[in-house]
């Protein structure tokens, strides 16, 4: 474990945690705010990948330009979401559940139809690489890094700084008393989807352009996110960062010591054994007995 | 909740949806003719592997298009014709199962082609119980996929071991000055089998492995940690032996964000456009085993088997030429066979030498890799990036061997 | 005394809901536990239900330490409740309700349940009649096969009156039995709850309007989870404190 | 999930006898289907949908006792892989490995169960969620002995390669299995299972050790679950966990659904049109998906009760008024 590896890891597991956290916390607001376990996350986070595609290498149109196009459109998808897929099953879980499990479907279905090669990516945000002594990284992950940390803390004050924030909180804790106090559950609700998919567009058009994009490039999202938001603790935003954290070191690291697909088996034995010492995660609610 | 009106609306939407189906499956099955071999196609049309698959289906139907166009194939006189026979094996195992039931008892097919990838084990035992000859586009080493105990079992494309046995050809060719690699690869099943095989064929051209197998996860979504392991290994090049651009893509790109200059030896048959693709400016100094559209010493056929593919799909389409090929090559055995009886075909087997592939003249071989000699050998095309990460064709590897 | 409680206390976090309460039920006994709104009655219920943990103190019940057992085992020695929200099975009827609820007495063991024995025939056969008696005897009967999240609000408190008592308890707590009762109703509880102390049962009924309390032989005040006076209802009617903290609460809620 | 969980009302109503001459009719002309065709793929098609009959019941029973085991279809991968695994390596014959891989399955069950039952409602169906994805990537990278990726291939059959003689094994121990399933749930077990889902608390005040009562469902149903994989493996010779990850779990769902959650007989009806829908429509290739997310959306926003609850459903519609659909609120305890 030379210099050079050990900086590196740490590097990549902030690059990580900051992706992961990005990627869970859209699907964990969904959660703690409507109780909905939102599968068709992934599929929206592939959505915006394959949309930045389209407008800046099909259309042509400058990248960044077309990323912040890519959010505004995907952001409309919140509204309809809450209002059509969400809203007529309101606290249903499963029913939410089973409608996610089909439009994914669907939407995986005719992207596969439409595409004649798996290959195929957006260009990077950035090039060049940044060299620090034995360290050297692309600016391509600095740039989605800070991306990334940025929209965490913008999320993190609207949720806690603003007065929608603290009735989004609210109606997490206590449908029935935010109801009481006049709070629009709706409106929070599409505000929450519209965070999210604009959260999920992001990551996307980001890791699209790191990863190169697939039909079936949203399977680990909802993953990961799942992973973070047991993890952390559900229902507790904050959790999700310490998670985040955890999990995106254990995915630096690990692949550096074991070989091969064990790697990732014993990150998941890992997760296991933190649940079944602590079921809760690590700041669950406190619940029953 | 819905009101009554929403629901009528509703109803008449799904009728809708269930007519257009229904036209459509209709369309879609086709009704069988006289003097016509069914052949049975296996491909994950759904699934994780659905994309590969659609591009496979649209080749194969390619390839039996070019057979019948040239009159099919004559045994013992009589003229045959094609008819390809596409069953979804779901990307899983069990779909792979469940198609080759359907086929074997309910479309009653002649032969199988696929499936691909390493589903190949899944179709052994009930192509195996009804002597039913498979005739596999790919083969990744894995027990069951290719052996003793699998006698109905044709190998049309090479595998993991023909394209390293090729690779390894090109690279005593072209690089003399390699003596060591550092070998990194997916961890799927087929690890183990493989590993002592191409160690032996490395070392016996005198090539040495640096280090241990750097082995990723197959689901890896991250390759910077892999990227900085083989960085570490000191060794004259990379050598991957059975991947696919989307693993080749990010691991080139993090070797090079690390400054990591090597060549990249990929016994593979994505094209050098797909990695650059992926690989965005890291993809330079890597090596393909993919073809080249119009390169000199291409074959006839080849040729205008790509032209006639790129004629029927969608722009920028990639080329796979695996399930398509044995689909190729299945009918000329037949001829060379001059039988369509599954004992004849496997005593004709080991006797045939030079029948036409799409790649060139093709003989059989492989009975010191597979134990059997059941594997098609044929010359392969090769192509590299440059350090410029300009796309060159490699020249042709026409000494292929298969031992 | 049936059942002490020693210094009970319980912290959620910064603030103690429940701090150093110590009061005791005797055999037979009716003691109200009274105090306005948050003052911890409910908590306390359920520190002494075994549903939390508590803190500090202790819990004697038939003289044995029973500190932090689980709520079914407190069923078992004899403790049965009521709660204030949510008090039934809603997707049963109600006579599922109740026949649902004769776990303990009589208890059939699964596999007797599964093979459908002579001995689960008898028990059920017995648990039939034991509900319909418990039901016809707090005027139920007659909506027996409705479902039970149907029910008006008295019925529901009714009814979990009925489902506390399959458990045969020596000591039954009531979570504010009479709220959201009309008066015939709660003429009907109180007379009910009456009946059943000639069945030598103890009576811990939390209530937090001061009409319901006569009936009681002694009540104990809480507030702020402290207890701030004990004794007969004459001498609470005219204790300062209460006076002061049903003040104090009343403009607080 | 909350369906499920009915008044028992529903087994009650009628009279006893109608609806088993019905079970035993259609048991009679199942068991003479291997007569009538000669068609092995559809005795194929019936022998896989009888091995997913019996999970989708069996992941039923554990949501009536207030559990959502969004992890179940991975009890069925240990069975089978446990089964397929110790016959491969071991050598051991299947008609022993497969008793112990539902073994296996059982015990696993019982393991988990007793941390994750202090969990509520949602809360636990996402850890089960993520369950059922861990145990699919540790089977995944078990490597030679699991397979990896490439799946557990050469699993020694359990009787030949015929089809019929599998249908008739499948055909008795489903029937017998879903009887055992039926008569847990009507039985006095059944009804504490339900009065656990309803609300613990009061369940918990009544006597009941709901801790207990949750991992006594789930042991129960991830035995029968176990059972049908273990089946599977030895029926299929191959095979992979892709076919026992979350997806699978969330057709479970779908049939449940689908069927009519809170009826036995729904899970049932549901596997049957799920299962053998995408088979007929084979001709459609890579449309089919479309086929079951088009049946499975129309029934989610068409019918709140699944099909089970369709004949009333069009009685409503025509008389106009209409009543809810049976617990359609979801409670979180």
């Amino acid at each position: 474990m030379t210099l050079t590896l050990t900086v590196g890891a740490i590097i990549n597991t902030l690059f990580l945690a900051s992706m992961y956290i990005l990627i869970a916390l859209g699907f964990a607001l969904l959660f703690s705010i409507m109780e909905i376990l939102h599968v068709a996350h992934g599929v929206i986070y592939m959505l915006g990948g394959y949309i930045c595609y389209s407008l800046s290498v099909t259309l042509g149109i400058n990248q960044w330009l077309s990323l912040v196009l890519t959010v505004a459109i995907v952001c409309c998808f919140g509204p309809v979401l809450e209002k059509f897929f969400f809203r007529p099953f309101f606290r249903d879980f499963d029913r939410t559940l089973l409608v996610g499990i089909g439009i994914s479907t669907i939407i995986e279905t005719t992207m596969v139809l439409s595409k004649s090669n798996e290959a195929q990516s957006l260009r990077a945000f950035a090039t060049g690489i940044l060299k620090m002594g034995p360290v050297s990284v692309s600016n391509e992950r600095l740039v989605t890094f800070l991306i990334g940390a940025l929209l965490l803390v913008a999320v993190i004050w609207l949720i806690h700084g603003t007065k929608i924030g603290l009735q989004m909180q609210a109606v997490g804790q206590d449908l029935e008393a935010s109801l009481l106090q006049g709070i629009n559950i709706h409106r929070i609700s599409a505000l929450a989807c519209v965070i999210a998919c604009g959260l999920a567009a992001v990551a996307g058009s980001l890791l699209g352009a790191y990863m190169g994009l697939g039909p079936f490039m949203g399977d680990f999202v909802f993953q990961k996110a799942l992973v973070l938001v047991v993890l952390g603790g559900i229902g507790s935003i904050g959790g999700i960062f310490l998670a985040g954290l955890v999990v995106g070191g254990i995915d630096a690291f690990l692949p550096l010591f074991i070989s091969g697909s064990a790697a990732s088996a014993l990150a998941i034995g890992i997760v296991i054994v933190v649940l079944l010492l602590r079921p809760r995660g690590f700041f669950g609610r406190e619940m029953g007995f | 909740m819905q009101s009554k009106r929403r629901l009528h609306s509703f109803w008449f939407a799904v009728a809708v949806v269930a007519v257009a189906f229904f036209v459509f499956g209709s369309v879609a099955s086709q009704a069988a003719e006289p003097k016509k071999i069914r052949v049975g196609l296996l491909v994950g049309l759904t699934g994780w592997f659905s994309v590969p698959g659609n591009i496979e289906l649209a080749e194969c139907r390619t390839a039996a298009e070019m057979v019948n166009d040239r009159g099919g194939i004559t045994i013992k006189g009589g003229k045959y014709m094609i008819e390809l026979v596409p069953e979804d094996m779901k990307s899983t195992n069990e779909g792979t199962t469940a198609a080759v039931n359907k086929l074997i008892y309910d479309d009653k097919v002649q032969f199988i082609v696929g499936p691909s990838a390493f589903w190949g084990p899944a179709s052994a035992p009930l192509c195996e119980a009804n002597k039913m000859i498979n005739v596999l586009g790919y083969c990744a080493n894995t027990p069951g996929e290719l052996d003793k105990n699998t006698p109905h079992r044709i190998l049309a494309e090479d595998g993991t071991m023909g394209h390293t046995y090729a690779l390894i050809k090109f690279i005593k060719k072209n690089h003399p000055d390699v003596k060591s690699v550092a070998i990194v690869n997916a961890d799927d099943g087929s690890i183990p089998y493989v590993k002592p095989l191409i160690a032996k064929a490395l070392q016996e051209n005198g090539i040495s492995v640096a280090g241990d197998w750097v082995l990723f996860a197959n689901e890896m979504v991250d390759f910077s940690p892999i990227a900085s392991k083989l960085a570490a290994l000191k060794a004259d090049a990379i050598f991957h032996p059975n991947g696919i651009d989307r693993h080749v893509g990010p691991i080139l790109k993090g070797l090079r964000e690390l400054g990591d200059n090597r060549w990249y030896f990929y016994a593979g048959v994505s094209p050098c456009s797909n990695i650059k693709t992926l690989a965005g400016a890291g993809a330079t100094k890597v090596v393909s085993l993919a073809p080249t559209p119009g390169a000199p010493g291409n074959p006839p056929q080849l040729e205008e088997f790509i032209k006639r593919y790129f004629a029927r799909s969608k722009q920028g389409a990639a080329l796979i030429i695996q399930n398509s090929s044995a689909t190729y090559v299945l009918p000329q055995i037949l001829q060379a066979a001059q039988s369509l009886d599954a004992n004849d075909i496997l005593k004709a087997l080991p006797r045939m030498s030079n029948f036409e592939t799409l790649w060139g003249p093709g003989h059989m071989g492989g009975e010191r890799t597979y134990g059997i000699k059941h594997a098609v050998v044929h010359p392969l095309p090769s192509q590299y990036l440059d350090d410029k990460g300009v796309q060159k064709f490699g020249g042709w590897i026409t000494d292929v061997e298969v031992p | 005394m049936l059942l002490e409680v020693e210094n009970l206390t319980r912290h959620f976090g910064g603030l103690a809901a429940v701090d150093g309460l110590s009061f005791g039920v005797g055999e037979g006994e009716i003691v109200g536990l009274i105090g306005p709104n948050g003052a911890g009655k409910t908590t306390a219920f359920n520190l002494i239900t075994g549903i939390l943990k508590p803190t500090e103190g202790r819990l004697t019940f038939k003289s044995q330490d029973v500190t932090g057992r689980k709520p079914h085992q407190m069923a078992k020695l004899g403790v049965g409740r009521t709660f204030q929200l949510n008090p039934l099975f809603p997707r049963f009827t109600v006579l599922e309700n109740v026949v649902a609820s004769c776990h303990l007495h009589p208890h059939s063991r699964s596999i007797d349940a599964f093979f459908n024995t002579r001995t689960y025939r008898r028990n059920e056969a017995l648990i039939m009649e034991q509900a319909l008696e418990t039901l016809k005897l707090l005027r139920l009967e007659e909506v027996k096969d409705e479902l039970a999240s149907n029910l008006p609000h008295g019925y529901q408190k009714m009814l979990a009156v009925a489902r506390a008592l399959t458990v045969r308890p020596k000591l039954l707590l009531l979570d504010e039995p009479t709220s959201g009762m009309n008066w015939e109703e709660t003429e009907l509880t109180l007379s009910t709850i009456e009946r059943m102390l000639g069945t030598g049962m103890s009576v811990l009924l939390v209530e937090h309007n001061m009409e319901v309390i006569d009936i009681c032989d002694r009540v104990v005040v809480m507030n702020f989870g402290r207890k701030i006076a004990e004794g007969s209802v004459e001498e609470i009617r005219n204790n300062s404190d209460v006076i002061e903290a049903y003040l104090g609460g009343e403009h607080a809620s | 999930m909350s369906d499920a969980v009915s008044s028992t009302r529903d087994e009650k109503r009628g009279s006893r006898f109608a609806p088993l001459a019905a079970v035993v009719l259609i048991v009679l002309l199942l068991a003479a289907i291997p007569l009538l065709t000669d068609s092995p793929y559809l005795l194929h098609v019936i022998n896989l949908t009888f091995l997913t009959i019996l999970a989708a019941v069996s992941f039923r029973t554990i949501i009536i006792s207030g559990q959502f085991p969004l992890g179940h279809a991975a009890f069925m991968g240990i069975g089978a892989y446990s089964s397929g695994m110790m016959a491969k390596w071991l050598g051991w014959s299947p008609w022993i490995t497969i008793p112990l891989g539902t073994l296996v399955a059982t015990c696993v069950g019982i393991i988990i169960g007793y941390p994750f039952s202090r969990l509520r409602a949602v809360y636990y169906a996402m850890v089960s969620l993520f369950f059922g994805i861990a145990v699919v990537q540790i089977i995944n990278a078990g490597g030679v002995w699991s397979g990896g990726y490439s799946g557990l291939t050469g699993i020694p059959p359990l009787m030949g390669f015929s089809k019929t003689p599998y249908y008739y094994l499948f055909l008795i121990v489903t029937f017998v299995s879903l009887l055992v399933l039926y008569r847990f749930e009507t039985c006095r077990v059944g009804t504490t299972w339900k009065a656990v889902a309803q609300s613990y608390l009061i369940a918990s005040s009544v006597g009941v050790n709901e801790a207990f009562y949750r991992v006594y469902a789930l042991a129960v149903g991830c035995f029968f679950a176990g059972l049908s994989g273990a089946l599977y493996a030895h029926y299929n010779f191959t095979i992979g966990t892709s076919s026992f990850d979350f997806v699978a779990t969330m057709m479970f769902l779908m049939y449940g659904v689908v069927g009519g959650m809170f009826s036995f007989v729904g899970p049932i009806l549901g596997t049957a049109l799920l299962v053998l829908a995408p088979e007929v429509a084979r001709g459609l290739k890579q449309y089919v998906p479309y086929i079951s997310a088009g049946i499975l959306l129309i029934v989610v926003y068409g019918m709140p009760q699944g099909l089970i609850g369709l004949p009333g459903m069009i009685k409503r519609l025509f008389t106009g008024h209409r009543k809810d659909g049976a617990g359609r609120a979801y409670h979180a305890s």
